[in-house]
């Protein structure tokens, strides 16, 4: 098995930013995401999901470490400051490295 | 007496201070949510399809002159008396300016099990007060000159859940009138009180948790979400009382204007004056104006509305 | 001829069975199971509000005790016929001293659709009866001596979600009254029996899911699946005649003593009972038990009622 | 006037397309999906009941026939004027031969509200019109040489969960007969018209989607998705004609003719014909099709058979 | 505390999937499997979960590389192709080594 | 962009177990959790989600090194033997440090 390496980037968040996320997560040159509803707890208090104010997602995308590191510092300089987000990176493998 | 549909309310309350596992799905929150909008709507829009839509512009043109002036009068107070951050108190200032559905709801359940009629094209005015308060939240939070995207707030505000729910409800209860909308009943009308119960319930078990959130608020947050409905209510009964509206019709306009948003608003506020602590206005909202509405403001303005009445 | 929400259950058994796709979502369940059972408690509650709750205490102490016998009764046949390791012989005692709500309602189906008439009260002897034997199933388990923090114990019984919607029902019910009940009836009880179909749809989805668990448990447990409701029938039909209640009121008390809890007791026993294997009583209580009575247990229990009151 | 249900559509596809922040959890899209597949059959169960099945075995072996000859229509169509690959023509045909549940609930809504009586054994013809093609769609891709599992393309299709939904309601209804059904009749008949509603909204928000997919597959689908059924809607005619249909069970027959299916046939194309781009059939049936029966089809097909019946 | 390196393999694929491949990951050696609900973007295009056949799936494997590498060549040649899904592979330790 | 290196623990497990989980996470000293519903399969069987006792949830924790390895033992002491759990660490690059 001939194996690539990727970044991936796990980025919980408040739901409310769904649609703006997924609109620059592409034009900062990554190829997808994923994206599951989560709820949790952290500095901005618990966020547990009842209801649309207080529902987190959960978006992870796959991509080259420069896109990654483009798409970090995006969201530092963007949502650090006064959204409830934790954004996190990881090493994986990926198969077909021409889709990411 | 409290309505049934309250005690369901105090249930929920009841049930998330002391810690229950009681948990409604969000999908069934959801559910509940799309038809009471869908369920305002028609009946509004039956509504207006009887009667000639320029009848009604002087309360249409009233409302949203309310909705202004309230937001305008809450942010100074925030700004000043609570000494909140401008983001904050324009945030606020915008919750309290705009208007509940879930609160709407109850004065309708409300007037309905005292048999006091209102004026049925009120969902028409709720609609129309939804969207001034949020305009002039982001103008107070960022000022004319900063650069906004205001397409995008237009977007955010018109193309929120809530008011396409409603003005679609509208639109078709308008378009079908009221033998259209027969069939839809067993769904949207005989079924009202017992979703409005679940969404009650629902409503409960949120509040409790934003009770907690509030301890960390102070006194301020408190005594704002309790004296801003009661102040807003006299401001709309005397609209509704120039408007030339009925006995019902008063009370629902009060406990419009003492209702505050927790649906269009925070959403709205979220993305155009994100440096506002959502956590404030949410504990306010919902922690204390919503049970406060909903168990004591109601009634009262039922009274303030018969003195005005009598 | 079976009544069409049971075959709604045999749809759904036959559907897991053959291994179809079919499948609801759990907030779909979640919205079916709080609408029965605040459909339940608020029928009871109105009742309640009926009567003295005095002229009850002999009912209620009654079916206390009941409970408290049955799980006595099935602890030994299970450690010793059934050679099952302590823990899961108290779990499994306290699954069947408990109640099923599920069985309860198809029980007040299976009555209704006969025209056969209940004491209305009933739901109130169902919460009473949930609870003694959880207490006892973690006494059994654990023994008096080990530390056990009954605090939390008791919360994990009364503010789980079946109680706490049962009980609130009730409560609901009992201070709104006959009248108050009305607006809610379209939603609470005009829509039960469909409710109730959707449940039991779901429920023989899972139930074919415990058959397939009961294969590796063997003949022992199929077996007590079977007797055991039988022995608890016969001893709930003796407890409603010691109780007076009428023909209705011990085909409920019968099925009520058959019945074998799947929502509070393997919530409760997974947190103070760890040890017991939760698939050695879910199977049991739904694998077996839940299908016996809904299929052959409640006719039979209407049987041996008209016996009795010959 | 357009039916209020269709308004709903209109709302959906709106929203969708204005890029509303609208959308219904999933879990609410099957509740939905459940209970009209459920009432479907459940209706025609009971009209099943009242005749014997041999005098229907006309109608049967004609809605089978009918089935295969709009596949085999299509195919060479989309193959040859549309230059598709062969597995995308051969599953496309499969989506246009076999139906569409939510197009015939919008067509019995349609002939309910203008009091145009059908044979109501009609769900049975449903339920055998949707297999036929999704066999001959698997033939046409994968050719009768080549190994094709036939026992998991069985289970996909009988065992997928409108199938199972519907004849399951079919066998209940059938066996409950017209009184045992009555008290599920809250749910399932009185609030049809409000699902259905709530249905139509989701279905035009996912028909908006649909419709930004088509762009990318050009002039072809969208003529086929208008002149397909139109074309399926004559031979539906004519067919019901043969098979002595009412004037109402005409416009239903041609309906179903019309429709195409955006559930079964999806899923068992999705394992069955992998190869198959999913993304033209759903843009072609719910993009183009399905808007295009509920808002203009129905009416002009209803027109047909009335000239047909003149 | 002494771990053991293990792998995870994450398939983010279409819901229609769940039930061929859940047997497939079993029949191949792993001893588990966990699945979520999720949306998505990629090649295949939006995929919103709004209804089934719109819906994804994210299913998660942790078993040796060996498992991992048979399940990886496994997906390639019968998924890759025709298939919205994308697998990746990345480190982790666990805590009870027999259990994968 | 300088990152920092951190531990995601994660846990799949029965739902039964959130609030208890929860509490003791927050204990143990670290700063936050995201949880997804799941659903799944191990030595316990299988665990499908269509009904509460049935339901798992998948919990991340991102949190330093030792903060990982007191909850991982807090978790094999009192959860392993009776309870369906599988726990498992792996590495991320945080970009704010000071969170977690
Ligand atoms: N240490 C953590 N580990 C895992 N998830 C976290 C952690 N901290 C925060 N989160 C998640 O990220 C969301 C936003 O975090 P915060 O901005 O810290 O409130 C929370 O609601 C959690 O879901
Ligand atoms: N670069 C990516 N990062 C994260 N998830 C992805 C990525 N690409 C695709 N996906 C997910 O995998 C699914 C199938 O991908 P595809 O086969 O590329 O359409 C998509 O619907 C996404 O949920
Ligand atoms: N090898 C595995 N890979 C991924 N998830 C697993 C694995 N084993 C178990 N799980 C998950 O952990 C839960 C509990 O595992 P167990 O204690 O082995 O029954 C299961 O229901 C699965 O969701
Ligand atoms: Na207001
Ligand atoms: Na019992
Ligand atoms: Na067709």
């Amino acid at each position: 098995m001939n194996s690539h390496k990727r970044k991936l980037l796990t980025i919980v968040t408040e739901a409310a930013l769904e649609s703006t996320l997924v609109r620059e997560i592409e034009s900062l040159g990554a190829h997808g995401y994923t994206i599951t509803d989560a709820r949790g707890k952290g500095e901005h208090g618990v966020r547990n999901a009842g209801w649309e104010a207080s529902a987190n997602i959960r978006v992870e995308v796959v991509c080259d470490a420069e896109t990654a590191a483009a798409l970090a510092a995006h969201l530092r300089e963007h949502y650090s400051r006064n959204y409830a987000m934790i954004p996190y990176l990881s090493d994986v493998e990926v198969l077909r490295p021409e889709k990411f | 007496m409290l309505d049934p549909v309250i005690l369901f309310f105090v249930l929920g309350i009841s049930a998330g201070l002391l810690r229950s596992e009681l948990r409604l799905p969000t999908a069934v929150y959801e559910l509940v949510t799309i038809v009471l909008l869908l369920a305002i709507g028609l009946k509004g829009g039956v509504e207006l399809a009887k009667q000639p839509l320029g009848q009604l512009l002087p309360q249409m043109v009233g409302v949203v002159v309310l909705g202004f002036f309230l937001t305008l009068i809450a942010f100074p107070i925030l700004r000043k008396l609570g000494r909140l951050q401008r983001a904050d108190a324009a945030s606020i200032a915008a919750h309290y300016g705009s208007v509940s559905v879930g609160t709407y709801a109850v004065a309708v359940a409300y007037l309905g099990s005292r048999q006091v009629s209102f004026e049925e094209h009120m969902p028409l005015l709720l609609v129309l007060m939804e969207v001034p308060a949020i305009l002039v939240g982001i103008i107070l939070a960022r000022g004319v000159t900063r650069s906004t995207n205001w397409g995008s707030v237009m977007h955010e505000v018109f193309l929120g859940k809530g008011i396409v729910l409603l003005i679609g409800g509208l639109l078709i209860g308008w378009a079908a009138g009221p033998e259209g909308v027969t069939p839809l009943e067993p769904l949207f009308v005989d079924l009202f009180k017992g979703v409005l119960a679940l969404f009650l319930l629902e409503m409960g078990l949120i509040t409790a948790t934003q009770l907690t959130g509030l301890r960390r608020y102070g006194l301020f947050l408190v005594g704002f979400g309790v004296a801003m409905p009661l102040f807003s209510a006299v401001v709309g009964t005397g609209a509704a009382y120039l408007l030339g509206l009925s006995l019902g019709g008063t009370v629902v306009l009060a406990t419009l204007a003492a209702s505050a948003s927790y649906i269009a608003v925070p959403a709205a506020m979220r993305i155009s004056v994100p440096e506002a602590n959502p956590t404030l206005s949410l504990a306010a909202a919902l922690g204390i104006t919503f049970p406060f509405n909903v168990l004591i403001g109601i009634p009262v303005y039922h009274v303030m509305a018969t003195l005005v009445h009598g």
